[in-house]
């Protein structure tokens, strides 16, 4: 009797860490693949041997962002190759000369006002920073987006958990103002917020 | 193996609990909804893409002022003035929010009226055209005369209109009204020029005395405004005529608020003062072949009997007479009536009068003669240009209104009159289903503010003559329609040829701007950077033209002498003008409409067929504009006629009757009632809420197609 | 009239509060006004626990499980009304994890919160005597280890709920914006922070009191023993009699010092009508000094009637001081230029209210029907 | 650590307006100007003059006497921006409003407003709104909306922030060029860039030679309810005494225009 409650008190609990810890997580993120594959490596590497500033170049503005189709069309007129990212970025995009529609791991949501001149011209901080080192990576990873709060998993954190297992890999208020903090920056919410 | 009891259920429920609290999910959960929150996907999200600055200029009031559009991925998401040029109104502020206005048209459509409610069905431009053919070939069968109500003269579709009107019965293009200084025609007419108009050149003169213009409420150009209210106005005195204590009155050196309806008593009276005392410019009176006659006419008028008639004291009207007199050059207007409309031919002339014998016709700071812009082409007949007044009633069995580059409020009782008996076929061209539109069985989309090229002809307070184009900055909506290709259309359905090679729009104002370009005189005035070169410099048209779509403005040369051979001083009012100089009396109120109803009519509130629906932050949303329910009257008078503030009354007319509150303030004249006019809910953008009867039309109006000061009361509910 | 209520609540939620008739003027509208004289009224919870526990008035243990329920359904209502309220319920909790210190409405949080926590603690040993729940043995132990524990308990209670009462007073009284509302005061908090929990421990001994008359009336049995009255009488009586004592001094100090170095004058702020001085004088005498002495004349001649009719005044009374604090101030125009404004609740307000009173008889009747809220009701039934 | 450094430098300004009573005509320029800038959306049919939002609010206000002496005066009004004990700052549960230190702006989160209205109640210049209708534009006219401000959903409070959106524009222009500072000509509020008679005028109250601190110094400036020693940013001034009596506190009540009988 009194061991058969103990059963059943521990199957709830064990139901429940599992959906709490395995299965929500797995849930809350809608995964979709990028558009067309990808290889920083290859064209930071000698094969296009591309500095990062030469396609994500800042702007008199000070904005800051992915490289325009006529940044990719000098050398992509023709597939380099034969795989499949090659065929879509010519035929669905350079030939059409339709912009590829990008999924930024890193959009900031729409109350957030963020210029990269500050970051990098003045603090002269480093993209992996808060990017990762994504500069060579083969591919580009699937994007991760909150069913519910539509944010972006690495905006948001990658864990669950509020907690940071590296240096970059989430770009949350908190991540932000720890920097500030850090760089005795004069915070208040509008600096950031719009 | 395990029988089911309620406790076991219970201890599974706490582990579950308990496990939950000791998981992420709830915690996480709580955060995601706070962001969801944050991020509801009904919440508008403003548009991506990189920013530009582009240059263009405002089409919604002749005016035409200079705007730089600030752009998103090439679409405008606010206007400015640029640098150095007037700041926008209201109106031009939002003007990149017409294109998506609720009231916008994106088809042909067919009004038809059930349950006195106004419907509209999609038509294709076809049958439009096809049926104003139709009505043409009706009206030469002798059903009656065509007009076109033109509510933006002196455009070269204008030519267009009136080369297709050339051959047909009684064929006019009607000058569409509630037209700022509208009232220079009858200037014109008492110094009979013939060809050309008068200019007024603000720019030079040190005083202005205005008879009701409101130049605060943006009537001309906002250039005066702003040259009446910034640091300069030191140089220019502004005495105004006005029963309301109006945002005019209240920049105003020397205010008049003269009784309404007493206006050309007053003029009178200044004009016997100034000939008394001998303060007019003898030389340029003489002129006036009827100078005597209008010197013993106004001697009737002395300061003392214009004081009694006027409820202005005679040495207040003295005191101006001097005043004016001391700063010369002085130029008077003949503005608003206190209803809103013109003042009438006998008041105007009285008033514009004035501005003879003190010398202003030709002179600097005066009324210049402005030559006309050139036509787009040659024609070897063209319909004429009218007014309203000059059209008999009950004749016109086809009107086509073009209000495809603006409209104006206007009374449309006055037009209807017009139509044949079982009232003609009216078709219009304009982007909404608003305005005048509202009144067509038909209704053509034409393009709107930022959707295609309009061209900007100087206001009438101009000096010289002088276009500038609004160049698109907006692909325009499918379904839209070309008016200059809608008239080739008409044209062609009933076998008329029209003059000239041009099939669209742009293609009159290119070669209007090349025939500019040929004649050579004026200068270029570019926006950018403020710089004026002769016009001479500009090498081709094109590059005319590329300037000009660049917010560049081309000025004629000014040409200052008026050679008028018969200068009038009582134009042809003299047998008026004689009644009102001998028995003229102050206004007396019947016992049964003891109030004078004067409506205030705001620029924004009836200068367009419809405004951005951001404008009800001035009406609605705030208390900046008085609200159109509201009567306002002094204490005074509401203390005699037992009217408390905060009741609910109907204010009644001979014309009809609204529901109003009454208000009461200390700067309403007594015995007058105030209204604001302000835009309606259509105008507005509110497509839903019923049409209510609107105070204008309660309002007595005159054939000219203007507002009258009316007889009013006030009754409790 | 739950229904409907319901049915407005979810109009509220879905639609937005455009469902109401408040605006930005009257950013405060019915709701918050009701919010506070409920919890003002709930107070005689804590304090008789207070009294009970802390200062061992025994007496009082007659009607200390019903006026526990009273504060629980009080607090509990509140904070549903509220929860409506608010324009992004969702975003609520911010305020626990970004909480600015500095704020009244923060301390009012926090304690409501804490302390309906406290309640639903002291509720839980009534719900444990429940006979049939007393056959599990282990909830028996829970019950008596609580009993154990309850003074503690009562302790916390009595300062949590002393403090957010003065802290629902300061949310007025800080606002150096609105000189109608705003009042000096001592150390951080102005003297509003006093006057609210004198008033609240005056009236809540007063609303028990009617309270438990009210249904006795309605189950037509004899729940306490009348001295038990005569306690709650007296001692609100004279805590009445303080406030009003205190509540002068504060607007004799208001009129004369603070009012005029605001620049304001306090003639301006009774111009207006409906609202004028009647109000001042309601508010301190009539339904201040008047029930105070009625209920220490009606605790000492043992005249039921004079402590019933004290009590009721009483309740009045902290209603109209809440109301005046709450409808007055925002109605009370502060720039020159500007117009008196006034406001009727929308029918929405109305129904969600009516629907958190509902919920409040129906919960009460539940316990009294199942728990035993009079621990005395059956020895009383006997004679 | 040059970088720390540099990022850390201290710039403090204290923006504020200068507004000149006796050019303002009641145009209503600078509310138009201020919607566009900053997405306020249109009223809905219900939206009164209680219910709207309007960031910057012309008032009418008249001298009491009768014609034909009476006179108007029309008061634009916007968050004052209090620099000292500002009412709602201290009032805000959960630090949803507070100023920045580098621009003395006060200013209002959304996206951390809860909407308990308390600051609304604080604030003496009722220049605080509450969005009781979800933000709505006829179709299509999203696209005219200012990326550069975000739109604010139903249920929380929105006020003036002195067009913070063009500081942060302008901060990143001088950051691009390596500046610390913005150059001053990048930065002014849609009302006073829009105000035809330039009654309107925003700069730094403490640089002692911008034109809006040489302003606010000349004897016939003033700030609404200065005696409440809040310490508001938004100075009014006219040569008309009776329009510096409406604006300062302690006169007797005028009837208003405003009240609409």
């Amino acid at each position: 009797m009194r061991h058969r409650g103990f059963l059943a008190f521990g199957i709830g609990l064990g139901t429940a860490l599992f959906c709490g810890w395995i299965a929500f997580p797995y849930a809350l993120y809608r995964q979709t693949e990028q558009p067309i594959q990808f290889s920083h490596k290859i064209h930071t590497g000698e094969k296009a041997g591309l500095t990062c500033e030469e396609c994500h170049a800042l702007t008199a503005e000070g904005r800051l962002g992915l490289p325009k189709l006529d940044k990719c069309a000098p050398c992509h007129s023709e597939p380099q190759g034969k795989t499949t990212a090659e065929k879509l970025l010519v035929d669905r995009y350079v030939s059409k000369g339709r912009e590829v529609p990008w999924l930024v791991y890193a959009r900031q949501p729409e109350n957030v006002y963020f210029s990269h001149a500050p970051h990098i011209k003045l603090a002269q901080i480093k993209c992996e920073r808060c990017h990762g080192p994504h500069g060579d990576t083969g591919s580009l990873r699937p994007f991760e987006q909150s069913r519910i709060s539509t944010y972006s998993r690495d905006i948001h954190g990658r864990s669950v958990l509020p907690i940071r297992r590296t240096e970059w890999g989430s770009m949350t208020m908190d991540d932000c103002s720890r920097c500030h903090r850090e760089r005795g920056v004069q915070e208040s919410c509008l600096t950031c917020h719009k | 193996m395990t029988n089911v009891t309620r406790r076991n259920l219970l201890k599974l429920a706490g582990g579950a609990a308990i496990g939950f609290m000791a998981s992420p999910m709830p915690w996480r959960l709580t955060d995601e909804l706070a962001i969801w929150t944050q991020n509801w996907s009904w919440i508008p999200v403003p548009p991506k893409g990189e920013v530009t600055t582009r240059m263009t200029a405002c089409s919604l009031c002749p005016s035409g002022c200079a705007v730089q559009a600030r752009c998103i991925g090439g679409l405008p998401v606010s206007l400015r003035a640029p640098a150095g040029s007037a700041a926008l109104c209201s109106l031009g502020l939002t003007g990149h929010h017409l294109p998506y206005h609720p009231a916008r048209l994106l088809a042909p459509v067919r009004v038809t009226e059930r349950a006195d409610a106004l419907h509209t069905n999609p038509v294709r431009l076809g049958e439009v055209v096809t049926e104003t053919a139709a009505a043409i070939a009706a009206a030469k069968a002798g059903l009656g005369t065509v007009a076109v109500l033109d509510m933006r003269p002196g455009r070269s579709i204008s030519w267009a209109w009136r080369s297709l009107l050339s051959g047909l019965p009684g064929g006019a293009v009607i000058a569409g009204p509630g037209r700022e200084g509208a009232s220079l025609a009858t200037l014109e007419r008492m110094l009979a020029i013939e060809s050309g108009s008068l200019g007024l050149d603000f720019e030079h003169a040190r005083t202005i005395v205005s008879f009701g213009a409101p130049l605060a409420d943006g009537w001309g150009s906002p250039r005066t405004l702003q040259r009446l209210l910034g640091g300069s106005r030191g140089n220019v005195r502004l005495i105004h005529v006005d029963p309301l204590r109006s945002p005019t009155a209240e920049i105003a050196d020397r205010w008049l608020p003269a009784r309404p309806g007493t206006e050309a008593v007053l003029a009178l009276g200044l004009a016997h003062v100034l000939i008394a005392e001998n303060l007019v410019d003898r030389a340029a009176a003489a002129k006036a072949v009827d100078f005597e006659r209008y010197s013993l006419l106004v001697s009737r008028v002395t300061a003392e009997k214009a004081a009694a008639v006027t409820g202005i004291a005679a040495d207040a009207i003295i005191a101006t007479a001097r005043e004016i007199a001391r700063a010369m050059p002085a130029v008077v207007l003949a503005g608003e009536d206190a209803g809103g409309g013109r003042f009438g031919r006998a008041a105007e002339t009285a008033i514009l009068g004035l501005n003879l014998i003190l010398g202003n016709a030709g002179k600097g700071g005066g009324f210049l003669a402005r030559p006309d812009l050139p036509a787009p082409f040659d024609s070897a007949s063209l319909a004429p240009v009218q007014d309203l007044d000059q059209l008999p009633d009950r004749s016109v069995a086809l009107l086509l209104i073009d209000a495809s580059a603006g409209d104006a409020a206007f009374p449309w009782r006055v037009v209807e009159r017009k139509l044949i008996a079982k009232g003609g076929l009216v078709v219009a061209l304009s982007p909404f289903f608003a305005g005048t539109a509202r009144h067509a069985n038909l209704i053509v989309p034409a393009p709107t503010f930022l959707e295609a090229m309009f061209e900007l002809p100087a206001g009438f307070d101009a000096p010289a003559a002088t276009l500038g184009i609004s160049a698109p900055l907006i692909a325009a909506r499918e379904g839209g329609a070309d008016p200059a290709s809608f008239v080739r259309a008409v044209a062609a359905a009933s076998r008329i040829d029209l003059p000239g090679a041009w099939a669209r729009s742009e293609d009159l104002i290119k070669a209007r701007v090349a025939r500019i370009h040929r004649v050579g005189r004026g200068s270029v005035m570019s926006i950018a950077d403020g710089a004026e070169k002769p016009l001479a410099a500009v090498a081709t048209p094109d590059a005319l033209l590329e300037a000009l779509m660049g917010g560049a403005k081309w000025e004629d040369a000014p040409s200052p002498s008026v050679q008028s051979m018969k200068t009038m001083l009582l134009g042809d009012a003299a047998g008026e003008l004689e009644r009102i100089s001998t028995c003229a009396t102050a206004p007396k109120q019947s016992p049964q409409y003891p109030l004078t109803l004067l409506p205030r009519a705001p620029r924004d509130a009836t200068a367009s067929a419809v405004v951005s629906p951001v404008i009800t932050k001035l009406y609605r949303e705030s208390v900046l504009r008085r609200s159109p329910e509201t009567a306002v009257l002094n204490p005074a008078t509401a203390r005699e006629l037992r009217l408390r503030a905060g009741r609910k009354a109907s204010l009644e007319t001979a014309a009809g009757a609204i529901g109003v509150t009454i208000a009461t303030s200390g700067s309403v004249m007594p015995g007058a009632v105030e209204i604001a006019v302000s835009p309606g809910a259509i105008a507005l953008g509110d497509m839903h809420t019923a049409v209510k009867m609107e105070i204008l039309e309660i309002c007595a109006i005159d054939e000219s197609g203007g507002w009258r000061q009316s007889a009013a009361r006030l009754v409790e509910a | 009239m739950l229904g409907i209520g319901l049915f407005a609540i979810g109009l509220c939620l879905i639609k937005g509060l455009n469902q109401t008739n408040m605006d930005n003027r009257f950013a405060f509208g019915l709701w918050i006004f009701l919010d506070l004289t409920v919890i003002a009224l709930g107070a005689g919870a804590f304090f008789t626990g207070f009294l009970l526990y802390i200062l061992r008035r025994d007496e009082l243990r007659a009607v200390i499980n019903s006026a526990v329920v009273l504060g629980f359904i009080c607090y509990s209502g509140a904070i549903l009304v509220l929860m409506v309220d608010v324009g992004q319920p969702l975003r609520a909790w911010f305020t626990f994890w970004h909480p600015n210190v500095h704020s009244m409405l923060t301390e009012v949080t926090f304690c409501i919160t804490c302390y309906l926590a406290v309640l639903a603690i002291e509720y839980a040993p009534i719900v444990l005597r429940n006979r049939q729940l007393r056959k599990v043995p282990s909830f028996l132990v829970f019950e008596f280890e609580l009993h154990k524990v309850m003074p503690v308990l009562a302790a916390v209670g009595t300062f949590l709920s002393f403090f957010h009462q003065g802290s629902l007073g300061g949310l007025y009284g800080v606002l150096q914006g609105r000189p109608f509302a705003y009042r000096d005061g001592f150390a951080i908090w102005p003297s509003t922070f006093f006057l609210f929990i004198l008033s609240a421990i005056a009236t809540g001994p007063a609303f028990v009191l009617v309270t438990t008359w009210a249904v006795s009336k309605i189950s037509s049995k004899r729940l306490v023993q009348p001295s038990v009255y005569r306690i709650l009488a007296m001692v609100s009586g004279w805590l009445l009699v303080t406030y009003v004592g205190f509540k002068g001094i504060d607007t004799l100090v208001w009129l004369n010092r603070t009012v005029p170095r605001t620049g304001a004058i306090p003639a301006q702020f009774y111009a207006w009508q409906p609202f004028g001085t009647w109000v001042l004088f309601a508010e301190i005498v009539l339904f201040g000094l008047v029930p105070a002495l009625i209920l220490i004349a009606g605790a000492r001649r043992r005249s039921f009637a004079l402590q019933l009719t004290g009590s009721l005044l009483a309740c009045a009374g902290v209603a109209l001081n809440r109301f005046v604090m709450t409808i007055q101030t925002l109605a009370v125009p502060t720039l020159k230029f500007e117009p008196f404004m006034l406001y009727w609740p929308s029918w929405q307000e109305v129904a969600t209210f009516l629907a958190v009173a509902a919920y409040g008889v129906i919960l009460y009747s539940l316990s009294f029907r199942y728990l035993k809220l009079f621990p005395h009701e059956r020895d009383l039934q006997q004679y | 650590m040059k970088s720390s450094a540099n990022s850390g430098a201290i710039i403090k300004r204290r923006f504020g307006l200068v507004i000149d009573l006796d050019r303002c005509n009641g145009c209503g320029a600078c509310a138009t100007a201020c919607a566009v800038e900053n997405n306020v959306p249109p009223a809905f049919p219900e939206v009164n003059e209680r219910t709207g939002l309007t960031w910057m609010r012309v008032y009418r206000a008249e001298n009491g006497r009768t014609f034909p002496d009476s006179r108007t005066v029309y008061f634009p009004i916007s968050c004052q921006h209090c620099g000292h004990d500002t009412p709602c700052v201290s009032v805000c549960p959960q630090n949803a409003v507070d100023i920045n230190p580098q621009t003395g702006v006060v200013s209002q989160i959304p996206e951390r407003c809860l909407g308990c209205r308390y600051c609304m109640a604080a604030c003496p210049y009722h220049a605080r709104y509450f969005n009781w209708f979800d933000p709505t534009w006829p179709a299509g006219m999203e696209k005219t909306l200012n990326p550069d401000v975000s739109v604010r959903m139903r249920g929380v409070v929105e006020k003036c922030n002195l067009c913070h959106s063009r500081w942060q524009v302008a901060k990143a222009k001088a950051a691009a060029a390596g500046k610390q500072d913005l150059d001053p000509a990048d930065y002014t509020t849609a009302c006073a860039e829009a105000c035809p008679a330039k009654a309107i005028v925003l700069g730094d109250l403490d640089d002692r030679n911008s034109e809006a601190s040489r302003a606010a110094k000349s004897p016939n400036a003033f700030r609404l309810l200065a005696k409440l020693g809040t310490d508001p940013k938004i100075y009014y001034r006219s040569n008309r005494e009776w329009v510096r009596r409406l604006g300062d506190a302690d006169v007797a009540q005028i009837e208003s225009e405003a009240s609409r009988g």
